[in-house]
């Protein structure tokens, strides 16, 4: 029978004092306007604070009721944590006939604890570990950094103005891919178990019984949080949908507004696209030609001019080709590739687009233009 | 007796485009400090920009000393708007100005003017100078550390703005710095007596002095302006009682205290500071100062590298002392309203007294201004004493005077870009 | 093998930009180590005064800072070119005309006039123009003042055989990277990140402050658009322009023209 | 299973010229373990780099049954650059293979069309090295087909080698551009027209393909016209590449990674994306 239980909102601390023990706890904190994740305490929790999200904005507000977890998903993810925006992949040195390639440090720091994880993000997180872990080869940077890390999972109550999980099957409940799940109810949090992981840790926490009420109170509490939607996408109709309008003049219209800053693509839980480097400094060079550095993955972008770029040319050099070829990536192609969506729902490229793009409406639009 | 024609066409090892051009015939001497660095414009491509472009902007006249810029223009355009700031911000900006003296400074005389006294054409080409030039740059180091930590970058920092800052820096980021301050202060204490120990050619300093005095605390950011020769005046009445003479053979700009209908040329900078505030120095560095064998007033013009000396170990023993007290203000900026009006204030750059003066309009914006950098205050002195040094030992030859010549012009390090006003010849 | 030369020289500037080459410290010292300076007005005495003039001295590598205002420059600048192997700008004045550029957009003789008792003597060109104005440029850094681990990538670069690993994307992408909760958005504040280049390390957004561009256009970047938002936050059509005439004025307004 | 995500050393054994611009390395694992789980097939690509200097999709242009490890590189950009300067003996980093090569087992039974063009031959030498040890063994009585175009005399790839494909390849090669005094006997122009003189067997024939975009495109529309069913028309695709693992998205046509679902396609595959630009 799995584990299921109550703890009184007053007890929470108990919570992150049991995660902390082994893990570093990241969660959400208030900051410069917004909901960031970072290494957290458990004071650190903005607890109360609603924010206002419209394409291309953002507003927290202050806080008042009862309700600890009031305000929707915030730029950050566990992408942050677990594809850093800059690794090392290795160190190089090459002295004349002789190389070597030198595997990067392990990270010594503790596991992390991702608390309070949206079920729109549990989803991306299996994509990340279909990527990073389901190809031939494991991808040694993340596997370091997700082995051992915990998930905390928290169904959402309210969604966010800019959510769309609930079209896309990916929320606002979490089904699976969590250690533990939290469900706010009215004094307290219902925490039920995903892994013999998660067990452990509410194992030593002293729990409320969780009977029949708490269970409907869940159920009631989730029904509502998915009537209050205000935005939703046509998944149906995905992926043909894009394939179908790959010519559609549409691009072209959006091509205008496009900043082609990247910011969707930085915020975003699923974009994976990264450019590796070997960066040798002055310092690694030595008069008689030897050097010696390390090679870099950092985060890009496929709005970056030199994405596509190659010696003779530069297949994506359009602002268009590279905003279609977002979408399409998000709406269509990562579906033929991992199996699952590229877009979670979660609304962030809409939010923090300074240009307010907002996937769902363009999508409807390539339906109907 | 046949003339002897001294020319350097471009003077290395000082920051911007000058030249040097002297000739000595058997009636007269001349001496020309030619600066040859393009005009920019600045006062007239700031009318009608808002007064935060007046900081961010003026910033750009000098990528050595863009903190005194700041500071000049922010306090005027504090004033202009009657802003109240609170004393923890007064304490951040010193400390963001101590960063910048220490950075300005330690390039100087590690790195320009050091090598004159070793001979050598540059910090890197004698193995016997590394170990100065070494510690210059970790001198330097640190003062670009703390601007950074203020300002987010040594070079141009963007967080100044009326009423303080745009964020403030964290104390535990500051804190981080201790150690290796105070490494660096035992080690500019040290410097004081190596700098006393150049060997020094007599180039008198005869005239007068000028530097902000502010009873309390070594000047940087307030006070009254004060000479050798009894001046003691407000910053606006300086700016009225000096005046700007586009001196026919030279380039620059000459700015000339009014006495009695006379203009008459005067010196800014770390010796006139030193000369006039010694007394508020920390004991510490005054009793270095004396062990040091230093005399004060310091009468000679070449013994500005033992002055800049010893403002870093001031720099550094003020750093530490501002960190210790960091308690962090309550608000980054006190509010500003904004309003018209015209003010002018003056702040000690490392080069000396730094004007500036601002008409801002109704919301805001700049309507007119006027920058007068201690570079172009200088250029008449320095002028002035080569033509003394060129008389007194005229009997030199041309090669070796020279040499001289172009070193007394770097003892002022004279900052050229900063010269906004120059014209041709 | 004989290290290769470098030669580095200042037009109208602020100097930010060679200093930020000694801003490189203990690095610093390395350069003169791995190449041979045989030009650097600020740092070492150079035979024969001005050696680019004298058009003697070989430069396998020509740094540049600073824009061209002068008939004089203009003509140096050719000098330097032709000596030079490879010939790379640092900074915005090289890069794109500076600051002083701004004039490019007035009059110049009532500059002059308002600044200079005898105005006649000035000598300026009506424009502040980039290097790239007037010779074949092999590599161009921007930045004001650049950042100094981007030059020493440059240099690293020049001395491998390489492009140096300086990105050419926006602003928001380091912004994004650092986890700086994003001020446009969150602030409504006009942030010029999704229009510059990336590479100041994202200084205004994380001192709460909107950039305003020192590091230039990146590549491709949709400045009209932007424009539209900012109007859209109330700021009027000459508040936009200021916003981008200011240290990139040339080259914002040449790619706000190619849209 | 060694690392795929850091290269290893391989000793340049010996370098030789094949073209102005391009020459053939041939690449010695130097870790023993590596070299003996080291297998590849025709049509795979090996990430060489320059450790500073960066990395580089190279095809490896020999068989597998061949001795030595073939690479044929043309100076394109730095990394190309800076390992045509490096001479033998001298080492350099390689991770692979990667990518799916030329489908071999395909080629039983149908008579073969190879069309390269340029640098393309390289991929597709060791499909042509493999044929000629097998013999005539594929099942078809029909002499397979070489068609090679390159820009000109002095450019052509292989070229002592063209005679040896001869024994068992019809050989046709054409060269955009010659100069009278390069003495060019062979065919000018453009690879199509000779496409128009070889008799093809539709349905039982297979074609593969590498080259410019642009002339794979239409090669493959003649090919369709003349009855190849597009399933057996296979290209190499070339894209910018990173990674090589499917990690890092550079490589992305439409929804295929060139470094790990291709470089080679079955033209069916790829056919709605070809006709889309800058996809
Ligand atoms: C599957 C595949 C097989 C290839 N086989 C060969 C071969 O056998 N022989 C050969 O000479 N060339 C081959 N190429 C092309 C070769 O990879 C490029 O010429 C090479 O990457 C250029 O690198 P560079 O550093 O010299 O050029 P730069 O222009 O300096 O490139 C810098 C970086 O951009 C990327 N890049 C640039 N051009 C290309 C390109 N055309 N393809 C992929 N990435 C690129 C790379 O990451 C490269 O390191 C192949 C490409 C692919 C995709
Ligand atoms: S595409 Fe937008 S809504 Fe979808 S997962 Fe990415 S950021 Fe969220
Ligand atoms: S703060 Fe500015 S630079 Fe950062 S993401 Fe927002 S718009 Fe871009
Ligand atoms: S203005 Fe922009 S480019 Fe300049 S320091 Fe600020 S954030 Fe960086």
């Amino acid at each position: 029978m799995a584990i299921k239980g109550t703890l009184k909102k007053a007890r929470l601390e108990d919570l992150l004092a049991v995660l902390g023990k082994s893990h570093r706890i990241i969660g959400p904190k208030a900051e410069g306007g917004a909901v960031v994740m970072e290494e957290i305490g458990y004071k650190d929790i903005p607890s109360g604070v609603r924010d206002l999200q419209w394409p291309g904005g953002c507003r927290l507000l202050p806080g008042k009721d009862s309700q600890v977890f009031s305000f929707s998903p915030g730029p950050d993810s566990f992408k942050r944590f677990l594809h850093p925006p800059a690794s090392e992949l290795f160190a190089f040195k090459r002295n004349g006939a002789k190389i070597d390639f030198l595997p990067a440090p392990k990270i010594a720091e503790r596991p992390m604890a991702f608390f309070t994880v949206r079920p729109c993000d549990l989803s991306a997180l299996k994509l990340y570990d279909k990527i990073f872990l389901g190809g031939p080869v494991a991808d040694q940077a993340y596997e370091s950094l997700r082995r051992g890390s915990l998930v905390v999972a928290l169904n959402c109550l309210y969604p966010g103005d800019n959510c769309f999980c609930l079209s896309m099957g990916t929320g606002p409940e979490a089904r699976d891919g969590f250690d533990i799940q939290m469900t706010e109810l009215e004094d307290s949090f219902l925490l039920e178990e995903g892994s013999a992981k998660g067990a452990e840790i509410l194992e030593q926490l002293s729990l409320g019984q969780a009977g029949a009420d708490e269970i409907s109170a869940k159920r009631r509490r989730i029904e509502s949080c998915k009537a209050a939607f205000k935005k939703s996408i046509a998944a149906h109709e995905l992926p043909g949908i894009i394939y179908a309008n790959l010519g559609h003049p549409h691009w072209d219209d959006i091509a205008r507004r496009d900043l082609e800053c990247g910011n969707c693509t930085q915020v975003c839980p699923t974009c994976f696209c990264s450019t590796s480097y070997d960066y040798a400094a002055l310092g690694g060079i030595a008069a008689g030609g030897a050097v010696s550095g390390k090679r870099f993955r950092k985060w890009d972008s496929c709005f970056s001019r030199s994405f596509a770029r190659v010696h003779s040319g530069n297949f994506r050099l359009s602002r268009k080709a590279r905003y279609r070829h977002w979408m399409a990536h998000k709406l269509a192609y990562t579906q033929a590739q991992f199996g699952l969506s590229g877009c979670v729902g979660c609304g962030r490229c809409i939010t923090w687009c300074p240009a307010g793009i907002d996937i769902t409406a363009e999508l409807e639009a390539l339906r109907h233009v | 007796m046949r003339g002897k024609t001294i020319q350097t066409d471009y003077l290395s090892r000082v920051e911007g485009e000058a030249g040097l051009f002297a000739r000595i015939l058997a009636d007269r001497v001349e001496a020309q400090f030619r600066v040859f660095e393009a005009p920019r414009f600045f006062e007239s491509f700031l009318k009608g920009r808002s007064h935060q472009d007046a900081i961010d902007f003026t910033a750009r006249i000098c990528g050595i000393c863009p903190v005194a810029y700041q500071m000049s223009a922010v306090h005027a355009i504090e004033k202009i708007f009657s802003v109240g700031v609170e004393q923890p911000i007064k304490q951040l900006r010193r400390l963001f100005y101590a960063g910048e003296w220490i950075e300005s400074h330690a390039l100087h005389v590690y790195l320009l003017h050091g090598p004159d006294f070793y001979g050598a054409a540059s910090a890197w080409e004698k193995k016997s100078y590394l170990p100065y030039a070494r510690l210059g740059l970790y001198f330097k180091k640190l003062g670009n550390g703390l601007m950074a930590i203020i300002g987010g970058r040594p070079v141009h920092p963007v967080s100044v703005k009326a009423g303080g800052f745009f964020k403030l820096p964290g104390k535990r980021e500051l804190i981080a710095q201790m150690g290796e301050l105070e490494d660096a202060y035992e080690k500019s204490i040290q410097a004081i007596s190596w700098a006393a120990g150049l060997p020094f050619q007599p180039v008198p300093l005869d005239t007068e002095y000028v530097a902000l005095r502010q009873p309390g605390e070594y000047p940087m950011n307030e006070g009254r302006v004060v000479s050798n020769l009894g001046l003691d005046v407000s910053m606006g009445s300086f700016l009225d009682g000096i005046r700007q003479n586009q001196v026919g053979h030279s380039t620059a700009l000459h700015w000339e205290i009014q006495r009695d209908g006379k203009g008459e040329n005067y010196l800014a900078g770390p010796l006139a500071r030193i000369n006039l505030n010694f007394d508020e120095l920390p004991e510490e560095i005054k009793d270095a100062v004396k062990s040091a064998g230093v005399q004060i007033p310091i009468a000679n013009i070449e013994m500005g590298i033992i002055a800049r000396c010893i403002e870093i170990a001031y720099a550094f023993s003020e750093a530490i002392r501002i960190i210790k007290n960091y308690e962090g203000p309550a608000m980054a900026a006190a509010g500003a309203q904004v309003r018209p009006g015209t003010a002018t204030w003056i702040t000690e750059a490392p080069r000396g007294i730094l004007i500036h003066r601002y008409t801002l309009d109704e919301a805001g914006n700049v309507k007119d201004c006027l920058i007068v950098p201690p570079t172009s205050q200088n250029t008449g002195h320095i002028e002035r004493t080569l033509l003394n040094h060129l008389k007194a030992n005229s009997g030199k030859p041309a090669e070796a005077l020279k040499k001289e010549c172009e070193r007394i012009i770097r003892g002022y390090d004279p900052c050229i870009s900063c010269s906004v006003h120059v014209v041709k010849m | 093998m004989a290290k290769p030369t470098i030669g580095i020289f200042k037009f109208t500037s602020c100097d930010g930009c060679q200093l930020s080459i000694f801003n490189l410290e203990e690095e610093f010292l390395q350069i003169a180590g791995l190449m041979e300076i045989a030009y650097f007005q600020e740092g070492q005495d150079a035979p024969g005064g001005n050696g680019f003039q004298a058009g003697a001295a070989h430069f396998d590598l020509a740094v540049v800072e600073g824009s061209i205002s002068t008939e004089l420059q203009s003509k140096e600048l050719l000098g330097i070119r032709e000596n030079s192997s490879r010939l790379i700008t640092i900074g915005a004045c090289a890069t794109a005309g500076g600051v002083q550029a701004l004039r490019n957009w007035a009059d110049v003789s009532k500059f002059k006039a308002s600044e200079y008792p005898a105005p006649g003597a000035v000598e300026a060109l009506a424009e502040s123009t980039p290097i790239s104005a007037h010779v074949h440029v092999d590599y161009e850094l921007w930045g004001c003042p650049i950042n100094s681990a981007e030059f020493s990538e440059v240099l690293a670069s020049f001395l491998l055989g390489k492009t140096p690993g300086v990105p050419g994307y926006s602003l928001c992408m380091e912004c994004k990277r650092k986890g700086i909760p994003c001020v446009l958005v969150a602030g409504q504040a006009p942030c010029l990140g999704p229009v510059t280049r990336a590479g100041c390390g994202v200084l205004c957004p994380s001192l709460n402050r909107a950039c305003y561009g020192c590091f230039g256009p990146k590549e491709g970047a949709n400045i009209k658009a932007l424009m539209r938002i900012f109007q859209g936050f109330g700021y009027t059509e000459n508040q936009c322009r200021l916003m981008l005439d200011k240290l990139n004025t040339y080259k914002f307004r040449e790619m706000e023209e190619k849209g | 299973m060694y690392d795929r995500a850091r290269p290893f050393a391989a000793r340049v054994r010996w370098a030789k010229k094949e073209t102005r611009d391009t020459s053939t390395f041939a690449l010695w694992i130097e870790d023993e373990a590596i070299r003996r789980q080291y297998t590849f097939s025709p049509g795979q690509f090996n990430m060489l780099s320059v450790p500073g200097i960066g990395e580089a999709a190279i095809s490896i242009s020999s068989g597998p049954e061949d001795g030595p490890l073939l690479h044929t590189i043309r100076v394109a950009g730095d990394v190309t650059s800076a390992i045509s300067g490096i001479c033998a003996s001298n080492i350099v980093g390689m991770r692979g293979p990667f990518g799916r090569g030329w489908p071999m087992q395909e080629v039983e039974g149908k008579s073969l069309i190879v069309i390269a063009g340029g640098l393309g031959m390289a991929p597709l030498r060791p499909v042509v090295r493999r044929l000629l040890k097998s013999g005539m063994g594929h099942g078809t009585d029909e002499r397979p087909v070489l068609i090679y175009g390159a820009r000109s005399p002095r450019d052509i790839l292989f070229r002592h080698e063209f005679q040896t494909f001869g024994r068992l390849f019809d050989v046709h090669i054409t060269v955009d551009k010659a100069d009278p005094h390069e003495h060019w006997k062979g065919r000018t122009g453009l690879i199509p027209p000779i496409l128009e003189e070889i008799s093809l067997h539709g349905p039982g024939t297979i074609a593969f393909l590498c080259g410019p975009e642009v002339m794979m495109r239409c090669m493959i529309n003649e090919l369709l016209l003349r009855g190849l069913p597009a399933e057996q028309i296979f290209l190499s695709l070339e894209r910018n590449m990173n990674c090589a693992m499917g990690t890092c998205g550079h490589c992305m046509f439409g929804p295929k990674f060139v470094c790990k679902d291709g470089p080679v396609f079955r033209y069916s595959e790829v056919r709605q994306f070809m006709a889309v630009q800058e996809i």
